[in-house]
C-alpha cells in the first residue's frame, strides 16, 4: 500500500533521513519506533508533502506521492495525526471534525459525513459528550482522540500517528492504543510511529527501527519485542545486563 | 583582517579623491553638492546597516532621528537671542563662547547659538531620545518592532509639521555656516564646495572605521550572536537588551550628526527629511546592500542616493525605491551583491 | 451649546472610527491566515475611493462602488499571487520590507493614474447640506451610511466565518496550518482569499467614506498605522475588538482637535500605539486565554 | 564555618512550573555536587527541558529556590547565570549563523571581556591584545574538543555532529564551573554518541560539573554519577545509575503499563 523508497530528506544543511525504505502492507499496523531526533517525525512529514524529500520516492497505491501537494495526499486516502495534536483549539469539537471531512465533502459524499461524525463518536464517546466544547480546553488524552477522529472523517485507508502517547498518562496510553487496534480491525491500515516501543510493538504486526535517519532493524514485531538489542535501547531493559 | 580593514578604508578615499578629480576634468564641480549631501546621507545608512544587519533590529524611524539633529542645530543656530543680552544667562554663555553674534537677512545684529554648542546639544539630545524610547522599543520584535519605530518615526514627522517654531511645512531656512576648525566650514557656499566634498567623505570614513572596528570586536561579536539565535547570545552571557539599546543609540547618534552636518551644509531643513518614506528608503537601501554588509550598503547608498539626488528617476523617484525594495527581498534577500541568478532561473524553472 | 458640540465631535469620532475599525479588520483578516502584517493595507482603501471615483464617471453610483470593490479585490488576489505565495518561510522582517514596498508601488501607482488631485464621491443620499436633525444634532446622512454598513460587513464577516464551510476552513487555516493541510484543505488559496477579501472590505470602506473625508492617492499609509493601531488596541486577530477599538480611537482623535492643534492629531493615535504595545500588547480586550485560543 | 566542598555546587529547592492548565514541573528538588556528572532523564513531556530553562533562567519560576555557588539565581536574567559560571548548550542546535566556527567559541569567551563599545569602535592596542588573548583562549578549547580544524569555516555550514562540538566548545569558552548540557546525543549515531560521551568525561574530569538531560539511556548509564528521573513533572528517583535501573516505579514509567 505504502512503499518508501531510498528517501533522504532534512531541513536546509541537515540530513535527517538518509536513503531509508520501508513499506506498509495492506491491513497491517506497522510501527516505527526510535529514540528522540532519530528522523521519525521528519519521515512522517516528507510522506504526506509537508516537507520536500532531496531524493527517493513514496509510492502510495503505487503513485509517486512525493510529486503532488500535500493537501491532495489526504485525497488519496493517506492522513496524518500529527505530533502534538495540533487540533483547532479555538473551535468546539465538532467543528474539528467537520474539517476533517473536508475531503468528503469535495468527494460529493456530503450525506456520508453524518454517518461517519456517528462512528467516531462511537469509537470515541468521550468526544459527544464534548461536542461543543472548543477543542483547547480538552485535556491531553481527549485531544489526541480528537486528533485521531479528525483524521478518521476522511475516510483514509492508510493512517499515519505521530506519537500518539507523547505526554499522556500511562492508562490513557493504553485506551488509545486499544483504539488504534481497532482502527485497523475495521479495515484501516495503520502507520504508527512512537517512542513508547512496548506498546507500540504489542500492537502492530511489524515493526522498523530508526536510528540517525536509517532503518537498522526491522522484522515481526514480536521477534523486536523479544530483541535483546532492542531491549537495552528502548526498552531500558538493561536491568540483568553485562553492567554488572 | 585588520590590514584588510585598513585596505579597504584607503581605497574609499582613493575613490573620494577620484570623483573629485573627475568631476574637476570634465567640468562637471557641481556634481559634488550632490555627492556631499549623499555622503551625509550614507552615514545615517550605515549606522542603520549596524542596527539591522548585524543585530538585526529593524527600524522605520530613522529619518526622525536624523530630525531631530538637523532640527534642533538649525533652531539653536537661528534662533535670536541678542534682546536677552542684558541677562545674567546669556552672559555666562556668551563667556563660554556658546553664543555667537553674526548678521542676519537685513543686516541686524543677532545672538544665536555656536554651531558647535548645537551640535553637542542635537547629539545630547538624540541620546536621551534614543534611550527614552529605545528602551521599550526593542523589548518588541518583528512587526511590533517595525511598526513602533514608525510609529515614533510619524509622531516626529507630525510634530515638526505642525509647530510653527519649527518653520511648519517650510521648514527653517538660513541656517548658517559650521566652522568645525579654522579654514574647515561646513557651507554650501560655492567656493566651499571642494572642502566640503572631503569634508563629507572624511567624515563616512571615520564612521566606517569606528563601525568596522566595532563589527570585528567583542561587542561586534556579540550583536552578531544575537541576530543569530538571540537566545543563545543570551545564554553565553551576553546582555542582549542592552547591546540592542546601545546599539539602537549609536545608530542614532550617526544619524543625527548627519542631519547637523546636511542642515548646515543645505542652509535649512525641512519636514519632508523627517517623513515616513525617507525612513523606508534607508531601510530599502540597507536591504539593497545586503544587510549584514557595511561595505555592500555604503557602495549602494552613494549609487542610489546620488542618482536620485541628481533627479535621474524623476517622479518615480519614490517608486523605484519601493520597488528595488520589492525586487531585492523577494529575489535576493541577501542584498544585491548575493544575487545569483543560475538559482534564481532554477528556482522559477521548478516552481513552473 | 456645549452639548451640541460635544455630539458633533462624537459624530465625526464614530465616522472616522468606522474606516479605522475596517482597515483593523482587514490587517487581521491577512494576519490570522498568514501570520503577515500587511503594510499595504491602507492602500486598499485608496484603491477602492479612487476607483469607484473614475467609474462613477461613467456608471451610476451603485455600480461604480460595484466595480470598485471587485477590480480591488483582483489587485488584492494579484498581489498575493505574485508577491507572497511562492515565498518560502520568509522571515518577518523580509515580509515587511515587502509589503511596505508593495504599499509604496500601488502608491505610486496611484499618483501616476489619478494625480494629486483631492477626489471624492458624492453623498450616497442627499447632500453637503443635507442633515438629519437628532434633538439638535445635526447628522449628515452619509455618517449614517458608513455606520450602517460597517455594521453589515461586521456581521457578514461573523456570518461567513461562523456558518459557511468556506469560512470555517479560513479559520482552521488560521488556526493551525499544517493542521489544515493535514485536512485536505488548500491553504494557499485560502491565504489568497484573505487578501481579496481584506481588499474588498478596504475598497468598500473607501468608497463609503470618501464622501466625508475625501480621498486622495497618499491617504494608504497614514490609514495603516491607524488601522493597525486599532488592530493591536483591540488585540491583534480579533476583528469584533477591533470595531470597538476603531470607535475608541475615532473618537478620541476627534476630540483631541477640541483641545490641540490638529496636526498633533495622529501624534495622539500613535502615543497611544506606542502605549498599547508597552504596556499590553495584547490588547485592550484581550486577556491570556484567549490569546492562547486566538481566532477570528 | 561549613566547609565549603560539602555544599553542593547547584542546589534546587522546591521548584514549580505551570503553563496554563498544565504543571510542568512540580515541587522538585535535588542537587549537584562539584566535579560530578548528574543526568535528568524521563519520558517525553516529563518537563526535562522546562526544568532546564527554569535552572538556566529562560524561564521564571513559579515556586521554589535555585542556588548556584551559595548565590540565589532564580529570578535574574540567563545573561546573569552565565556570568556566574553556568553555561548551557540547546537540545536544537542554535549556533550563530553568519559567523565562523572560532568566532562563535568566542562569544563563548564573551563573559570574560571587558571591551565596550567605544573601545571597540577605537580598536586601541590594549584592546586588540585583549581581543588575540581570547581569540588564543578559543582556539585552544577547539583543540582540546578535536575541531581547531574547522576554525575558519562557516559554522553552520559544519555537519550535524560537528556543531554540537562547537556549541559544546562555545560552552566551554565561557570557563564554567557547571555545564548544563540538553540532549547532546540527539541526532547523533551511535559513534558520534560514544564521541561525545568521552568528550562529556573528559570535561568533567577538568573539574566542571556537568547536569545532562539525556534521552539516550546507553549514554546516560555509562557515565552519570546519579540519575533524576521526572515523570509528568514530578521527581519519581534520585539515585545512582543502577539503583535507578532497578527502581520499579521507573522501570514502569519508561516502559508504560508493565503487564506482559
Amino acid at each position: 500500500m505504502l512503499r518508501v523508497h531510498n528517501l533522504s530528506a532534512g531541513y536546509g544543511s541537515l540530513h535527517v533521513l538518509r536513503r531509508l525504505s520501508l513499506h506498509v502492507k495492506p491491513g497491517e499496523i506497522v510501527t516505527i519506533i526510535g529514540a528522540n531526533g532519530a528522523g521519525k517525525s521528519t519521515l512522517l512529514r516528507t510522506i504526506t508533502g509537508l516537507l520536500r524529500a532531496s531524493s527517493g520516492e513514496v509510492l502510495f497505491k503505487g503513485e509517486d506521492i512525493q510529486r503532488i501537494p500535500p493537501e491532495q495526499v489526504v485525497f488519496r486516502g493517506c492522513s496524518l495525526v500529527p505530533e502534538g495534536r495540533q487540533v483547532f483549539a479555538a473551535m468546539p469539537v465538532r467543528e474539528n471534525l467537520l474539517l476533517g471531512a473536508y475531503v468528503q465533502h469535495k468527494r460529493g459524499k456530503r450525506d456520508e459525513v453524518a454517518h461517519d461524525l456517528d462512528r467516531v463518536f462511537g469509537l470515541f464517546p468521550v468526544l459527544r459528550q464534548r461536542e461543543h466544547q472548543l477543542a483547547g480546553t480538552l485535556s491531553g488524552g481527549e485531544q489526541q482522540m480528537l486528533a485521531i477522529g479528525r483524521a478518521l472523517m476522511a475516510r483514509p485507508t492508510l493512517i499515519m500517528l505521530d506519537e500518539p502517547s507523547m505526554g499522556l498518562a500511562p492508562l490513557i496510553v493504553k485506551d488509545i492504543f486499544h483504539i488504534i487496534a481497532k482502527i485497523r480491525d475495521e479495515g484501516c491500515t495503520v502507520l504508527l510511529v512512537e517512542q513508547n516501543a512496548r506498546s507500540a510493538l504489542k500492537i502492530a504486526n511489524r515493526g522498523y527501527v530508526l536510528e540517525t535517519g536509517r532503518i537498522i532493524l526491522e522484522g515481526d514485531a514480536g521477534d523486536l519485542l523479544a530483541n535483546r538489542e532492542i531491549q537495552r535501547a528502548y526498552l531500558g531493559k538493561d536491568l540483568d545486563g553485562e553492567n554488572k | 583582517m585588520r590590514t584588510g580593514r585598513h585596505f579597504h578604508i584607503l581605497i574609499l578615499l582613493a575613490a573620494v579623491v577620484a570623483v573629485q578629480l573627475l568631476t574637476l576634468v570634465a567640468g562637471k564641480g557641481f556634481y559634488l553638492t550632490q555627492f556631499t549631501m549623499t555622503a551625509y546621507y550614507s552615514l545615517i545608512i550605515i549606522g542603520l546597516c549596524l542596527l539591522m544587519g548585524y543585530a538585526g533590529q529593524i527600524s522605520l524611524g530613522h529619518a526622525g532621528f536624523f530630525a531631530i539633529g538637523g532640527y534642533t542645530s538649525a533652531v539653536l543656530t537661528t534662533v535670536d537671542l541678542s534682546a536677552y543680552k542684558g541677562s545674567a544667562l546669556t552672559g555666562i554663555l556668551i563667556k563660554l563662547s556658546l553664543l555667537t553674534g553674526r548678521q542676519d537677512l537685513y543686516g541686524g545684529q543677532m545672538l544665536s547659538f555656536h554651531p558647535w554648542a548645537a551640535c553637542v546639544v542635537a547629539v545630547i539630545l538624540t541620546v536621551i531620545i534614543a534611550y527614552a524610547i529605545g528602551v521599550p522599543v526593542l523589548k518588541l520584535k518583528g512587526h511590533y518592532l517595525a511598526m513602533a519605530t514608525l510609529g515614533f518615526g510619524t509622531i516626529i514627522y507630525s510634530v515638526v509639521l505642525g509647530t510653527q517654531k519649527f518653520g511648519a511645512a517650510d521648514g527653517i531656512s538660513s541656517v548658517p555656516a559650521f566652522p568645525l576648525l579654522p579654514g574647515l566650514v561646513v557651507s554650501g557656499a560655492p567656493g566651499l564646495r571642494v572642502q566640503n566634498f572631503y569634508i563629507a567623505w572624511g567624515l563616512v570614513a571615520c564612521g566606517m572605521l569606528l563601525l568596522l572596528n566595532l563589527i570585528d570586536s567583542r561587542v561586534g561579536r556579540a550583536l552578531r550572536s544575537i541576530h543569530g539565535a538571540e537566545d543563545a547570545a543570551n545564554a553565553m552571557g551576553v546582555d542582549t537588551a542592552r547591546y540592542k539599546l546601545n546599539t539602537f543609540v549609536l545608530s542614532a547618534v550617526f544619524a543625527a550628526v548627519a542631519g547637523v552636518f546636511l542642515t548646515h551644509f543645505n542652509g535649512g531643513i525641512g519636514p519632508s527629511e523627517a517623513s515616513i518614506m525617507k525612513s523606508v528608503r534607508y531601510v530599502a537601501i540597507v536591504a539593497v546592500g545586503g544587510m549584514a554588509s557595511l561595505w555592500g550598503t555604503l557602495i549602494m547608498s552613494a549609487a542610489l542616493n546620488f542618482l536620485s539626488l541628481r533627479g535621474y528617476f524623476g517622479s518615480f523617484d519614490d517608486a523605484v525605491f519601493g520597488g528595488v525594495l520589492v525586487l531585492i527581498m523577494l529575489f535576493s534577500p541577501e542584498g544585491i551583491l548575493q544575487f545569483d541568478a543560475r538559482t534564481m532561473v532554477k528556482k522559477l524553472f521548478q516552481r513552473a | 451649546m456645549f452639548l451640541e458640540l460635544f455630539f458633533q465631535y462624537l459624530v465625526a469620532g464614530l465616522t472616522y472610527g468606522t474606516i479605522y475599525a475596517i482597515v483593523g479588520i482587514g490587517f487581521n483578516i491577512i494576519y490570522n491566515t498568514t501570520g503577515i502584517i500587511n503594510f499595504a493595507q491602507g492602500e486598499f482603501v485608496m484603491l477602492g475611493g479612487m476607483t469607484a471615483v473614475s467609474l462613477y464617471a461613467f456608471l451610476p453610483l451603485p455600480l461604480a462602488i460595484l466595480g470598485a470593490v471587485i477590480i480591488t479585490m483582483a489587485v488584492g488576489g494579484l498581489i498575493e499571487m505574485v508577491f507572497i505565495r511562492w515565498l518560502v518561510k520568509p522571515s518577518v522582517l523580509r515580509m515587511i520590507i515587502i509589503t511596505i514596498g508593495i504599499s509604496i508601488l500601488v502608491r505610486e501607482a496611484g499618483l501616476v493614474l489619478w494625480g494629486e488631485g483631492v477626489r471624492s464621491l458624492p453623498y450616497f443620499t442627499g447632500n453637503e447640506i443635507s442633515a438629519l436633525s437628532f434633538g439638535g444634532v445635526r447628522v449628515s446622512p452619509q455618517v449614517l451610511w458608513s455606520l450602517g454598513v460597517c455594521a453589515i460587513v461586521v456581521v457578514l464577516l461573523n456570518l461567513f466565518f461562523k456558518f459557511t464551510m468556506l469560512g470555517r476552513e479560513m479559520r482552521a487555516c488560521a488556526a493551525n496550518r499544517d493542521a489544515a493541510t493535514l485536512c485536505g484543505i488548500p491553504t494557499r488559496n485560502m491565504i489568497t482569499l484573505s487578501f481579496v477579501l481584506s481588499a474588498g472590505i478596504g475598497a468598500l470602506a473607501g468608497c463609503v467614506v470618501s464622501p466625508i473625508t475625501q480621498t486622495q492617492y497618499a491617504i494608504g499609509s497614514g490609514l495603516a498605522i491607524k488601522g493597525f493601531t486599532v488592530a493591536i488596541l483591540g488585540g491583534l486577530g480579533n476583528s469584533m475588538a477591533a470595531v470597538a477599538a476603531g470607535f475608541i480611537l475615532g473618537i478620541l482623535e476627534s476630540f483631541s482637535i477640541w483641545v490641540m492643534p490638529t496636526a498633533y492629531k495622529d501624534a495622539i493615535s500613535i502615543s497611544l500605539l506606542l502605549a498599547m504595545l508597552f504596556l499590553r500588547p495584547s490588547g485592550l480586550f484581550g486577556n491570556r486565554e484567549a490569546f492562547k485560543l486566538k481566532d477570528f | 564555618m561549613i566547609v565549603p566542598d560539602i555544599m553542593p555546587l547547584l542546589e534546587v529547592n522546591n521548584i514549580g512550573k505551570r503553563f496554563g492548565g498544565l504543571q510542568a514541573v512540580k515541587d522538585v528538588s535535588f542537587s549537584v555536587q562539584r566535579g560530578t556528572i548528574k543526568a535528568v532523564i524521563g519520558p517525553n513531556g516529563a518537563g526535562k527541558t522546562t526544568l532546564f530553562n527554569l535552572v538556566s533562567g529562560f524561564l521564571p519560576s513559579d515556586t521554589g529556590t535555585i542556588t548556584f555557588r551559595d548565590t540565589a539565581i532564580h529570578g535574574k536574567e540567563p545573561h546573569q547565570i552565565a556570568g556566574l559560571g553556568l553555561s548551557r548548550t540547546f537540545q536544537h542546535i542554535r549556533l550563530f549563523s553568519h559567523m565562523t566556527a572560532l568566532e562563535n567559541v568566542m562569544v563563548g569567551r564573551h563573559v570574560k571581556g571587558r571591551a565596550g563599545f567605544l573601545a571597540g569602535m577605537l580598536g586601541l592596542p590594549g584592546t586588540r591584545r585583549e581581543d588575540q588573548a581570547h581569540r588564543d583562549r578559543a582556539l585552544e578549547v577547539m583543540d582540546l574538543l578535536g575541531i581547531a580544524a574547522f576554525a575558519d569555516t562557516d559554522a553552520t555550514s559544519l555537519s550535524y555532529g560537528q556543531q554540537r562540538v562547537v556549541e559544546l566548545a562555545r560552552a566551554l569558552a565561557t570557563e564554567p564551573a557547571m555545564l548544563l548540557l540538553d540532549e547532546p546525543a540527539a541526532g547523533l549515531n551511535m559513534r558520534e554518541t560514544a564521541d561525545m560521551a568521552k568528550l562529556i568525561m573528559k570535561i568533567r574530569d577538568r573539574g566542571i560539573t556537568v547536569l545532562i538531560v539525556e534521552h539516550d539511556m546507553s549514554l546516560v548509564m555509562n557515565i552519570s554519577d546519579e540519575i533524576v528521573v521526572l515523570s509528568y513533572g514530578e521527581k519519581i528517583a534520585d539515585d545512582m545509575p543502577l539503583a535507578v535501573q532497578q527502581n520499579p516505579h521507573v522501570i514502569r514509567v519508561y516502559l508504560g503499563e508493565d503487564d506482559a
